[in-house]
């Protein structure tokens, strides 16, 4: 919901991940950040929400 | 002083060069919304509004200013304020918007404290006013002295009447600015539109269907801070917002606040605050002088119509009516001044 | 002289931290700049916007008095965001400072007087200043008889331990009594709430201002005690708190009725409050 | 026969009448005649300040929650769409059924009163409301002036769900039927047809023009928090400096805290100052809730469990 939600204001697919990761599930967890970390460098730096002057 | 006339084919010209020239602020048209902005020159200006949404006092007092910003590393501390500001014209504001600058002069050119950032801005700006040309329902600016076409506060007025548009000159500063754009503002026999303009004044001074009378109010105040009254409705269905302050030109509180990305440096801001919120007057230690709506209620009523007149001998109300209008409950302070002169004539 | 207009603090270091209570530590300040230290002439009564940069402003009021020297004291009482870094700062950290501001006590008004001081819990901060000011080897002979009641919620809430038992007893013509609310083991002095303790001590009100500090509930009943001993208004002073942002009259929170307490006080006599609403 | 505004008045006059309720919550004549604004009736004698017509936009329900711990019951005015926030405040447990009485009035529509306002001459008086169906007719002592609802109800209106009250105790006037509901969801399917730089733009645009006076917060029936997290000092979560990144997080925020509980009565979207179109992130949420869980409006009926608000093993896993 909350990631359909973030794509309807204007960001990017991908930009945010939800995973159930137990604590058991070590290889699971790398794989997961090594995903994510990927798709985020291919999306380049996030421009929703930085700040911007006053 | 003396009087102008600008045609209305020069005014784009005119709007255009003041952008050049100056840090021009003029109404514009966003979406649904008319709202003061900076603009870079004639083709975002709306000069064909009744009462923008949101009044011109952000130009003096933006809702977000930096006050200064620092760098602390734990060993050294350095502390940068902003540049004074740049020359600034604020174009087109009504009468009422303008009457309301004036009553921030003295809160912020204060006695015994003054304010460089306001003062800076006011300094270094000039008003060109725009008389009304319609009274709307929720108007009732004659009631706090005011009125359609009045100068008061403004540097220049312009009045539209045909297609011309009458300059009155009314500060140096004005007298100033004309002389320097005197292509535009010409010199003519300006008898006929001082006429025009009275007789239009005196058609839009008939038109307020508000009856708003503000004679004796201040003096029941004086006496009765605990009145029933405030236990009212108005109190029931207020829901704490902060439409009302935001959209007054004459509310001024302001909340002040460190604004930092986590590391050593950071701005801090002054934004807009209002006295309809909880928290407002909420101490650290959790006593709340003003715990609910109807303490809140009435300190908003009595500022405008009692202790801004106390403190400053100005009315703290110009009745341009926003609250009137945006308030998502209909508290209105029309109403609410009739129905204390009630209270008063009853007592 | 410190600049009116400035919302821009000055740069202050502490130089000294002492925990008074669990949540009350008390800090010793000196400005970076000599000259703003030499020029800053507060007076008793008066409060400072301290910041934490990243954290913001808070007005504390000034406990020292200017006749102890060049530095300033600020009891500081753990209860919000900026407190709460204050309380974890160390001693060589830097701070912001802007002020003096408000009205001060009328120290000048009151010579020749008995001064009579109420403080309840931590409101013994802002009047420890004309305290200190009144029993200074400078003033002392200004004033007669000094008398301080200070009442706490507990033996370990008592601030200014050493002032109380020691440094203020040792100066002439003083007494001091001292109460907590509750019975406490190892405590010998006066158990009870600070209002009827008044009325044990009656206070007599010939040639006496009385100057009473603390939380609202004890300024309501203890002025009630006051007037029923035959105080006039004009002889009971007191010090209001409200929320502040500016400290110069614009923000707006702070006003009771046209007053705002930053600027027309925090100091009132009970005269002037009864001709205010009572929204404090 | 008696106007629907007389059967309030009489039902009202009853209920204190007779002790059912200390309080009657109802709507009365604004200060504009275009504009009704919440009454708190608690004698008899008050009840002739009930009115009723196409300008009581305001939600009543959301004023139940004050009165919750007041000794007596409480009687609140309700048009359908108001009803859904009764059954949700049911629901989150913040109102007590046997203290409330819900007095439901099938409501045709309610007119935007800024644009009614601005064709009517000023100062003139409110006579009467005709409803034509499509239009309604309002009479003033200035003439007739005709609205169509097309052009003049609000937007949340002309694809109203229930016309008709989901919950009342006792109902005023006739049952009403619904239409046009299908097309509630067009302006979001239009948004999110939008490439991803272009829905940035357009919701850039509009919370730009936020002033965070938190209108559309505290006028929200289902915000019942007792402390807001955009009120709290410590720690601050949302900086109080107006930007479009902290605006941009106060509404995502805002919208997904009442994601399940939201009733769609659009009173944020009709109150924000700003003309910010809050109800087409809410009605997103609507949406994928219909979408994903097959979750109808909440509050259409009394015990609806929010998707989001519990656990069932046949919820869709989009996200793994």
């Amino acid at each position: 919901m909350f990631k359909r939600l973030l794509e309807y204001v204007g960001f990017e697919p991908g930009r945010f991940k939800a995973r159930w990761i137990s604590g058991s599930e070590g290889a699971k967890f790398t794989t997961t950040v090594k995903e994510m970390t990927e798709t985020i460098k291919s999306l380049g730096p996030n421009k929703k929400m930085r700040d911007d002057i006053i | 002083m003396e009087s102008r006339v600008v045609n209305k084919g020069q005014i784009s010209e005119l709007l255009d060069k003041l952008a050049k020239d100056y840090n021009l602020f003029a109404p514009v048209k966003d979406e649904t919304m008319t709202l003061f902005r900076r603009v870079s020159g004639a083709q975002d200006v709306l000069l064909d509004y009744n009462n923008s949404d949101i009044s011109p006092k952000g130009c003096f007092l933006p809702q977000n200013e930096k006050t200064f910003s620092y760098m602390y590393t734990g060993d050294s501390l350095e502390i940068n304020k902003p540049e004074g500001a740049q020359k600034t014209v604020l174009f087109g504001a009504r009468p009422c918007d303008i009457k309301a600058v004036l009553t921030f002069d003295p809160v912020f050119e204060g006695v015994k404290f003054g304010d460089e950032y306001y003062s800076s801005k006011r300094e270094n700006s000039i008003i060109i006013g725009l008389s009304c040309t319609k009274v709307l329902s929720t108007c009732f600016c004659y009631a706090m002295g005011g009125g359609p076409c009045d100068i008061t506060g403004s540097d220049l007025l312009l009045t539209e009447i045909g297609d011309k548009y009458y300059v009155e000159v009314i500060t140096e500063k004005g007298q100033a600015l004309v002389d320097a754009y005197s292509q535009i503002f010409a010199k003519q026999d300006t008898a006929q539109l001082a006429k025009d303009k009275d007789e239009l004044a005196k058609k839009l001074s008939g038109e307020f269907v508000r009856k708003v009378d503000l004679t004796g109010v201040k003096e029941l105040m004086d006496n009765n801070f605990e009145l029933p009254y405030w236990s009212g409705d108005d109190q029931k269905k207020c829901i704490s917002c902060g439409i009302c302050t935001y959209v007054c030109p004459t509310c001024h509180c302001f909340d002040i606040f460190d604004y930092t990305t986590g590391d050593f440096t950071g701005d801090r801001i002054r934004c807009w605050d209002s006295c309809m919120y909880p928290e407002y007057t909420l101490e650290a230690g959790g006593h709340n002088p003003r715990p609910t709506r109807k303490e809140r209620i009435r300190n908003r009523f009595m500022h405008k119509i009692k202790y801004h007149l106390d403190r400053y001998n100005m009315v703290g109300c110009v009745g341009c009516g926003r609250c009137v209008i945006k308030c998502p409950v209909n508290i209105d302070i029309t109403k609410i001044i009739n129905d204390l002169k009630e209270v008063a004539q009853n007592a | 002289m410190p600049n009116p207009t400035a919302l821009t603090p000055y740069p202050a270091t502490i130089t000294k931290i002492d925990v008074e209570a669990g949540d009350t530590k008390t800090f010793t300040v000196v400005f970076d700049d000599p000259e703003i230290m030499e020029n800053f002439g507060n007076q008793p009564g008066q409060v400072c916007m301290l910041s934490a940069f990243g954290e913001g402003e808070s007005t504390i009021s000034i406990t020292s008095s200017p006749t102890r020297g060049k530095f300033l004291e600020f009891c500081v009482r753990r209860v919000g965001r900026l407190t709460s870094v204050l309380h974890q700062m160390e001693v060589g950290q830097k701070i912001g400072v802007r002020g003096p501001y408000g009205n001060g006590f009328p120290y000048e008004m009151m010579k020749g007087k008995d001064l009579f001081f109420i403080g309840g819990g931590s409101a013994l901060a802002p009047i420890r200043s004309l305290i200190d000011y009144v029993l200074s080897d400078q003033y002392r002979s200004d004033y007669g008889r000094v008398e301080i009641l200070y009442g706490a919620r507990s033996m370990d809430d008592v601030l200014f331990k050493s002032d109380l038992a020691e440094r203020w007893p040792a100066i002439q013509n003083t007494k001091i009594y001292t109460t907590i609310d509750r019975p406490e083991e190892g405590w010998n002095g006066h158990v009870g709430f600070v209002p009827p303790f008044i009325e044990e001590v009656a206070p007599t009100p010939e040639n006496k201002i009385v100057i009473l500090a603390g939380p609202p509930i004890l300024i309501k009943l203890g002025l009630a005690v006051m007037e029923k001993l035959g105080f006039k208004d004009e002889q009971i002073i007191t010090t209001l708190e409200m929320r502040m942002k500016c400290c110069l009259g614009k923000c707006g929170r702070c006003n009771v009725g046209s007053k705002f307490i930053c600027v027309d006080g925090p100091v009132f006599s009970l005269a002037q409050l009864k001709e205010m609403p009572p929204e404090y | 026969m008696m106007n629907l505004a007389q059967q309030l008045q009489e039902q009202a006059k009853k209920l204190l009448e007779e002790k059912k309720v200390d309080l009657v919550i109802g709507f009365g004549q604004g200060t504009e005649l275009a504009r009704n604004t919440p009454v708190f009736i608690d004698s008899p004698e008050g009840v002739s300040a009930l009115t009723w017509g196409p300008f009581c936009a305001n939600n009543l329900a959301k004023y139940l929650s004050d009165y919750n711990n007041a000794p007596g019951g409480t009687a609140v005015v309700v048009k359908g769409c108001d009803a859904r926030s009764v059954n949700r405040l049911l629901d989150d447990n913040q109102i007590l059924r046997e203290k409330v009485v819900v007095i439901g009035v099938p409501c045709p529509g309610q007119l935007e009163w800024q644009k009614v306002s601005a064709e009517i001459k000023p100062g003139s008086t409110l006579k009467e409301v005709v409803d034509n169906g499509d239009s309604y007719t309002v009479k003033t002592d200035s003439g007739d002036y005709s609205f169509s609802k097309k052009d003049y109800l609000l937007h949340r209106c002309l694809v109203c769900e229930n016309p008709n009250p989901v919950i009342s105790d006792i109902t005023i006037g006739k049952e009403l039927p619904v239409k046009n509901y299908e097309e509630r969801f067009a302006e979001v399917q239009d948004l999110e047809k939008l490439a991803v730089n272009e829905k940035s733009a357009y919701w850039d645009k509009q919370f730009t023009r936020c002033l965070r006076c938190y209108a559309c917060r505290n006028v929200c029936s289902v915000c019942t928090c007792e402390v807001c997290v955009f009120d709290q000092m410590m720690p601050m979560w949302v900086s109080k400096r107006t930007n479009l990144s902290e605006n941009t997080a106060f509404h995502i925020t805002r919208a997904f805290h009442v994601a399940g509980r939201c009733v769609d009565c659009g009173e944020c979207d009709r109150v924000c100052p700003m003309d910010i179109p809050l109800r087409k992130l809410n009605v997103k949420i609507h949406k994928d809730l219909g979408d994903l869980f097959n979750s109808p409006t909440p509050g259409t009926e009394p015990g609806l469990i929010s998707p989001l608000g519990g656990f069932s093993p046949g919820d869709p896993e989009e996200f793994m």
